[in-house]
């Protein structure tokens, strides 16, 4: 099948106009009935490879991005990203290697109390949102990490974080309790993924 | 630790000298709970800490805390929890397992050692996830989006039962509807009293109460009073015009009116 | 001269970031010294004379903008469907049960100020329109109905409305202003309609 290359220029146009990153059904939708939007934006990735702005793919959506060896040049460009406390930032990699996760397994993981102001401050970022409740007793809010998040952070998908398929393999990802030091009586917590209702 | 990642509340514990100095800067401030200060512990064995040796963090974990005591410091409930436990967790592995109840003295060891880990890969992940490629710093988006433009055209949908509901509902919230309105209505005007007085004259041959002339079904005395005067008005005008007669037998009496018969 | 292609590339993730278009001479303080400025952008200028997006000059800066021919697909139009609020219901109704009305007196009848708003809504509709002025101090703009509330609420004639005429000699219908005195002296309200100044 041939391209039109009509359609990789509206494509082109589309997802250079827009700031915010443009799923396929988006361009789907703009560009003529029965365009090849895989072809088309595989095409556009090829074209752009070694220009010095390129096209990626973040969570699951298409936009230019100036390309990665050239971020010294930009600084003036550069927006001022706040700087996260240790705890906000550590709560935040729980949050994102483990989810969905309840806060009181991320208060295992660190090993101290989380504060109020803490999940607040991931909120506020738009990085964090709840997902649904546990079913176990208390039934506890789970928290997972937002399309915003993956697009700060340059991620396609959550399996795209550093390091994160040798830390599964570790084990190092499960969000059973070790119950060392409280007796914690819980005990059916292997199926948790699984048993998480949506509610959010 | 990497500094640049935290801000400077997160950098204190970074300053602490570990205990191998034995001049162990105690500042527990610095420290994000009694983990935190097992991981900088640990990580004083240089070894993976699936391998570290627990007996020795715990001892070097508890002449922390009788540092901290020592210098007077306010130590918190869960780093003294954490004391105990690991006190307890001493003697397990010190001493031979005598009878079954519960996990080993190695079995909790390896639990712990296995949280450290845990707690260790999150503040590398945190770290990796704050150098990698962060959007904004390293990769700008454009600058200048040329936003799509979007014309609404908005379309209101309505029926008419909500429409009637809507002019109903207010009607009823306002209650008796205007006020004024009912003042106005129940006003006789001296020109219906004309009206009506000219159109039944002469229905009544002889002398009859002008008060018969009121229209009927007026119950509402300020109604009552109104066309009162309004008929006494328009009788006055038609007495004037010389179309009827008044007589009043006394003050205040009833006042009596006939029709004028022509040539009188 | 031959062109240095990383300069190039340079200049394209600098128009690309910038907020702002960028000057020559600008570009020529963020590119690395001796970078030849004018080759550059006419080397972009024609790399993607073609593309979905050019390079265009504008009052002699330098920008990455749509290509004309595709400004198109940044237009959207979009219909939404709305309910009305319980205000602008009301006094949809109050206009269609007493027009011609001025504010003032779906005000009164209301019992409460009319927002701008309310009544945008209802023109933006196409359901009211104004009809003239009431011959009364500060000749007040009249309110009525138009042809599209008629169409739309499936009726022939205003007097179709239900209970029009019930409600009407009822004397729920009338629009008198306050004041008792204003009350009596006012005589033929019915007339009132012929009175009204076309000015619209």
């Amino acid at each position: 099948m041939s391209l039109d290359p009509e359609h990789v220029r509206m494509a082109e146009a589309l997802l250079f106009a827009s700031k915010e990153p443009l799923d396929e059904a988006v361009l789907a939708e703009r560009l003529p009935e029965g365009a090849d939007i895989p072809a088309i934006l595989s095409t556009i990735e090829e074209q752009y490879r070694h220009k010095g702005v390129n096209l990626a793919r973040l969570a699951g959506k298409w936009t230019f991005l100036t390309a990665p060896d050239l971020s010294w040049l930009l600084e003036e460009e550069r927006e001022t990203t706040r700087r996260l406390s240790r705890a906000a930032l550590e709560t935040l990699a729980i949050i994102a290697y483990h989810q969905p996760a309840t806060r009181a397994e991320i208060e295992e993981i660190r090993g101290v109390g989380l504060s109020r102001g803490t999940m607040d401050v991931l909120f506020d970022a738009g990085w964090i949102r709840p997902r649904g409740r546990r079913r176990t007793p208390g039934r506890p809010v789970t928290y997972g990490v937002t399309e915003d998040f993956l697009i700060h952070f340059g991620l396609d998908d959550i399996k795209d974080l550093p390091g994160f398929d040798e830390m599964k393999a570790a084990g190092l990802l499960s969000t059973e309790p070790t119950g060392i030091f409280n007796d914690l009586a819980q005990t059916e917590e292997d199926a948790l993924e699984d048993e998480e209702e949506k509610e959010f | 630790m990497d500094k640049g990642s935290f801000d400077d509340a997160g950098q204190k514990n970074t300053e602490v000298i570990p205990l191998t100095s034995q001049a162990l800067l105690v500042d527990l401030d610095g420290y994000e709970g009694p983990l935190d200060v097992l991981l900088v512990l640990a990580r004083d064995q240089k070894v993976d800490l699936l391998k570290i040796s627990i007996l020795q963090l715990a001892e070097q974990y508890l002449a922390f805390i009788e540092q901290a005591r020592a210098l007077r410091l306010e130590v918190a409930a869960d780093y003294l929890v954490m004391a105990a436990w690991l006190a307890y967790l001493k003697s397990r592995l010190l001493l031979p397992a005598e009878e079954d109840d519960g996990p080993s003295g190695e079995e909790l060891a390896d639990r712990l050692a296995f949280l450290l880990k845990k707690l260790e890969a999150m503040r590398e992940a945190a770290e990796k996830l704050m150098n990698g490629t962060v959007v904004g710093r390293d990769r700008l988006q454009r600058g200048r989006p040329e936003a799509i433009r979007i014309t609404r055209h908005s379309k209101y949908e309505c029926t008419l039962r909500e429409l009637l509901q809507a002019y109903a509902a207010q009607k009823e919230r306002k209650g008796i509807i205007n006020p004024l309105r009912l003042m106005r209505d129940a006003v006789f005007s001296v020109e219906a009293a004309l009206d009506r007085l000219e159109k039944m004259l002469g229905t009544l041959p002889e002398w009859t109460d002008l008060m018969a002339y009121l229209p009927e079904n007026i119950s509402d005395p300020f109604s009552r009073r109104s066309a009162q005067a309004s008929t006494l008005l328009a009788s006055l005008q038609m007495a004037k015009e010389g179309q009827l007669e008044l007589r009043q037998g006394a003050t205040f009496g009833p006042i009596q009116v006939k029709k004028r018969k022509s040539g009188q």
